[in-house]
């Protein structure tokens, strides 16, 4: 059975007693990158924790291939990556120590090589044992996107990875995601830069 | 819908009970004046001075002291109910009453303790004893303290209504457990007296009674208050909210 | 899954190791105090010894559980964990970690403290101080299990300090008076099953709701 | 109750008995004005929120989602 | 320029009425948990009241310390407030927002405390209430200044990797005995004036050193 | 006098025992915008960081108007804001009452009018008494700008200003750096993004 991607539908979701967005109907579909833009505060960010099941919307309905995302918990949750504007690494912890914990988390055993891979492919992997508190704004924010090489999802729904980064690593991010895509995979991202190096498929806005 | 069920519905709708609440609220007034009046009467004049164990007039404060310990208690059992119902069942009206009963269950608690301790000065000779009783109340205190410094602790209203919610079940569950513990750790206060038959003599037990009924109507009209106040708050605004200040204004 | 929260917790705990002594050093600390502050005789000191040991135990957990939440909240771990792991998971997983982090080397240090405070003063061949382990092996699990509760919910209410303790303390004091009294009855010869009994209950109660109310909790304060 | 002196000493008493029915009286007096202040100044509250006259254009509006589809790949 | 620093701090430990009023249940219920502990009866209670006190200001100050200072230091704030007002000006207002938030309350509560711990239990006309008050009023701060002092070292080796902040502890036991032993004179009828006069002294030795010592090591920590 | 603008001669900077920067000469003259560029970790934070004086360089001079910033302590952190990556604003306060903070500590008094503009420039005056953390990414950048329009100053640095932040108000931020520098301020600013709208000085580079 193939996938049927992530259906939202009749979605109104609010924070602090004021209604951000009413009635939205969406639906990401397998081999496609959607791209969300809006205004600042316009509730990307919490329409993005609300398709994770971080955020729980006011009414409405939120579909995984064809199973509502609250009914069958941890299925979705292992398919899903979801990147947040903060980067959930511990700052005690060095790179590798921090990626091994989430790919443990995910099931992988013995994580070293694909670690290895990652953090060679965003040029950090002289850094392995450095602590993440001891890293430049954009190597932080490259350790976070090793998450996406190394854990395995169906879906991805990326809060403005593309912030902080150098040239070169964004070209590499957009190649990513274009290969997950064609692989199948469904992509959510947002950005406030167009980034000319993704060929988009679908785009999303939050307007009044 | 089966019919009997209705009334469940209609107190889960805050219009409904905003505007009904506001034709009850005199009439638990009236009552209220009337049982605090004939039972101040008697409390402090009419009953008779305590002398099989020598408290003299003392025994007045417990007028009030048992009334608020019995509603201290009451009061938390309610929250507790009305946090269940409001997790359970989704009903936002249930979070409302379960934090419009904690203020009024925290002063009852406070009433109990300060009656209590000075009851204790003359009788026991001191402001303060460690013993299951008092010790349990002081306990629920902080509980109800806990609840109301939780619930403010929220800006978003949903998220403070369901943690306080869990708050209030785990409190609960330990109640009991606080109160035999305390218990059986050590022991002073007056045993059970009230309830047991014949233990107390009529003449103390009209003012007794009369002040308990009082106090029950005082807590439950305090808590229709505030809970007025509460759906206030939560549906400030919506249309009826609106209709129902514009028609305030007209009077 | 278990496994690689509960490692992560130990490897953070770790590297910021303060975090962790200062509860211990801070139990060790309150307890060979008493014999400056109140009285060095030996009858006295035993007198006093499990309740204090017991209070200093409570007060240690209480501690150390801003430091063992905080951060994951802040810097966004949390949701992370919550999403892939589930609540109930994260939440036991964290309560294990907090336990073998204080709870854990409180219990291995306490025949120290006994000693300290004079415990087995006139008995021969006495066995107070494994009642007073006992008695802390049943009991602080309990502590860590109510302090994630309360530590959830004030993480929730995006509040700082002292809301745990205020949640907390009250709910602690069952499983000081038994804690307290099982050494006591040990102490005066007295049966002292009882009381292991009901410190074991706790712990049971304990055991099946925590989890699932932090979890929850956790979950509340995430979103 | 004998006397109006008795009423007011109570035997040596009245202090403290006194003193717990006035508290008694100044705590539940003192919350049932409490939320008499409160729904009082929620409702003005409501009332200046009504008649300001921006406090429509104030509210931000809910949003809606604009969704364009790039069939062009396919 | 201070007081724009005190004023913040104080408004970020406590963003309204609860916060003012958290600290004082936690110090009622720390100290009630003795009696559950230790025993309920009044000369005992007595007994182990200074030193129970006094614990527990300790505790306060040591439990709120690293909340105090850790989150100017990740959110940036403590480097763009060194920036504009100069470490020893920060960490003034820091350690008299800490005093004023911790010890201060301690003190106000206090009397309370006395009398859940049967302060007076046999004394008619006694002033112990306000040698206790006393005792805390000089003791207090030179918790704070002292724990400054340790937190921004601590702060900077979290750089270093040198852990300096364990020092610390071993500075607050002469405050502790002193302190407790003030009230226990008192309670024994004797002159406790010594034990004043040298709380007093630390003070002033601290109140000295520590916001020049602490600035340097918050800067340190940014750097 | 006029203001001779920021100097810096011979700076070697070090992070963690390895060299980042050596003998590095730099000018940033009054009314001159400079844009300050390089890869993820070459080191512009760290410079930055130098020329603020949180950071001792190894060796080198940095002289503010003439005179050594370390000598002349307080008088050059008077003239300058430096926004870091971190934005200093404390979550649990309301913008307002993070904003008045700053600019009391600079010592204006009554900061409220100050503060009602700079907010309602950014589109945020309705959110002013809104706490810090119960912002959007965005609107907390914003929150940060505002200390720019507040807070008088007569050098800004600026770490990676435009992250997070929609079009209109990277417009709004441009023209906000030119107006100030055509005023005769110094600034010195990065971006891994190129500012179309902003009429650049000087480019300096950090390079192999
Ligand atoms: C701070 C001190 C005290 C506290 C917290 C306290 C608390 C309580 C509580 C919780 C109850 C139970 C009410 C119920 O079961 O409905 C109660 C009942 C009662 N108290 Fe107190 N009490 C205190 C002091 C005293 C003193 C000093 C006396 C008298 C010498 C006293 C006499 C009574 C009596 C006669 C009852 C009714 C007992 C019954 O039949 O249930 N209390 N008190
Ligand atoms: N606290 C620290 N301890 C040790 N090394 C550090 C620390 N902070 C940064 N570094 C190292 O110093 C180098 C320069 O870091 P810096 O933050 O200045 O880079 P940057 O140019 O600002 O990069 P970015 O564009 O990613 O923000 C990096 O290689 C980084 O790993
Ligand atoms: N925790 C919160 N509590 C209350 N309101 C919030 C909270 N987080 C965000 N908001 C509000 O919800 C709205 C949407 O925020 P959201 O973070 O979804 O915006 P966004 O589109 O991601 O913006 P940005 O581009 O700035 O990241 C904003 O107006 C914001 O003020
Ligand atoms: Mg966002
Ligand atoms: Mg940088």
């Amino acid at each position: 059975m193939t996938n049927k991607g992530l259906l939202a539908s009749d979605l109104t979701i609010s924070r602090a007693e004021h209604v951000l967005l009413e009635g939205a109907e969406l639906e990401l579909a397998p081999s496609t990158i959607t791209y969300l833009y809006g205004e600042n505060g316009a509730g990307k960010t919490s329409l993005m924790r609300c398709l994770s099941g971080l955020l729980q919307a006011d009414s409405g309905k939120i579909n995984w291939n064809g199973q509502s995302i609250t009914s069958l918990d941890s299925e979705y949750f292992q398919d899903l990556i979801f990147l947040a504007h903060a980067l959930s690494m511990k700052a005690e912890l060095t790179i590798f120590e921090n990626l091994s914990f989430y790919a443990r988390l995910r099931g992988i055993k013995d994580p070293k090589s694909l670690i290895d891979d990652a953090t060679s492919q965003l040029g950090i992997a002289q850094l392995q044992k450095r602590r993440f508190a001891e890293l430049s704004a954009g190597q932080q924010h490259k350790v976070a996107l090793c998450r996406l090489v190394i854990e395995p999802a169906k879906i991805w729904i990326l809060d403005e990875p593309f912030v902080n980064l150098d040239k070169a690593t964004r070209h590499w991010l957009a190649a990513l995601i274009q290969d997950f895509a064609k692989q199948g995979g469904v992509v959510l991202f947002t950005s406030h830069h167009e980034i000319e190096e993704l060929a988009i498929d679908q785009r999303i806005g939050i307007e009044h | 819908m089966a019919s009997r069920w209705r009334w469940f519905h209609q107190l889960g709708s805050p219009k409904w009970f905003f505007e009904k609440s506001a034709k009850w609220l005199p009439w638990i007034w009236a009552g209220t004046l009337i049982l605090l009046a004939v039972g101040l009467y008697y409390s402090l004049w009419a009953s008779p001075i305590e002398a099989r164990q020598g408290q003299g007039h003392t025994v007045r404060i417990m007028y009030i002291h048992v009334p608020a310990a019995a509603l201290s208690m009451i009061g938390y059992v309610a929250m507790a109910i009305a946090s269940t119902i409001g997790l359970v069942w989704k009903m936002k009206m249930a979070f409302a009453a379960s934090r419009a009963i904690a203020p009024i269950g925290a002063a009852m608690t406070f009433i109990a303790l300060f009656t209590g301790a000075v009851w204790g000065k003359p009788t026991w000779g001191t402001w303060w004893e460690w013993d299951a009783r008092l010790t349990s109340e002081l306990l629920l205190l902080f509980l109800y303290l806990g609840f109301i410094a939780l619930h403010s602790s929220f800006a978003e209203r949903a998220k403070a209504d369901k943690a306080a919610a869990v708050l209030a079940i785990v409190g609960v569950i330990n109640v009991p457990i606080i109160y035999f513990s305390v218990k059986w750790w050590n022991t002073l206060h007056q045993g059970y007296s009230v309830t047991q038959k014949g233990a107390l003599a009529p003449e103390f037990q009209v003012p007794l009674f009369t002040m308990i009924g009082a106090f029950y109507l005082l807590f439950i009209g305090l808590v229709i208050m505030r809970l007025r106040v509460e759906i206030l708050m939560r549906e400030q605004k919506s249309r009826w909210v609106a209709d129902w200040t514009a028609q305030k204004e007209q009077k | 899954m278990f496994g690689a929260l509960l490692k992560k917790e130990l490897m953070v705990a770790r590297r910021n190791w303060i975090g962790i002594v200062i509860p211990l050093f801070f139990f060790v600390m309150v307890v060979s105090l008493f014999p400056f502050g109140v009285s060095p005789e030996a009858p006295t000191l035993q007198k006093i010894a499990p309740g204090i040991i017991w209070v200093a135990a409570l007060l240690a957990t209480l501690l150390s559980l801003e430091q063992f939440y905080r951060s994951d909240y802040q810097d966004g771990s949390l949701e992370q964990t919550l999403l892939i792991a589930g609540p109930t998971q994260v939440a036991s997983a964290k309560i294990l970690a907090h336990w073998l982090l204080t709870g854990l080397p409180l219990v291995i240090v306490s025949p120290l403290l006994g000693i300290l405070m004079q415990i087995n003063h006139g008995f021969v061949d006495s066995n107070h101080t494994w009642v007073l382990m006992l008695s802390l092996l049943l009991g602080t699990p309990t502590l860590c299990l109510i302090g994630a509760v309360g530590m959830s919910l004030a993480l929730a209410a995006n509040r700082n300090g002292m809301l745990v303790a205020v949640l907390v303390l009250p709910l602690y004091v069952p499983i000081l008076i038994f804690g307290t009294s099982t050494v006591t009855a040990s102490l005066e010869n007295f049966s002292y099953n009882g009381q292991l009994a009901i410190l074991a209950a706790l712990l049971l109660i304990a055991l099946v709701m925590s989890p699932f109310a932090a979890g929850r909790a956790l979950k509340i304060s995430v979103s | 109750m004998n006397s109006f002196h008795e009423f007011i000493f109570m035997g040596k008493h009245g202090a403290y008995v006194w003193s717990s029915y006035l508290m008694t009286f100044i705590v539940l007096l003192g919350v049932f004005y409490w939320f008499r202040y409160l729904l009082k100044s929620l409702r003005s509250q409501v009332k200046s929120e009504l008649n300001s006259s921006d406090s429509n254009a104030a509210r931000p509006k809910a949003r809606k989602l604009k969704v364009e589809k790039n069939e062009s790949r396919d």
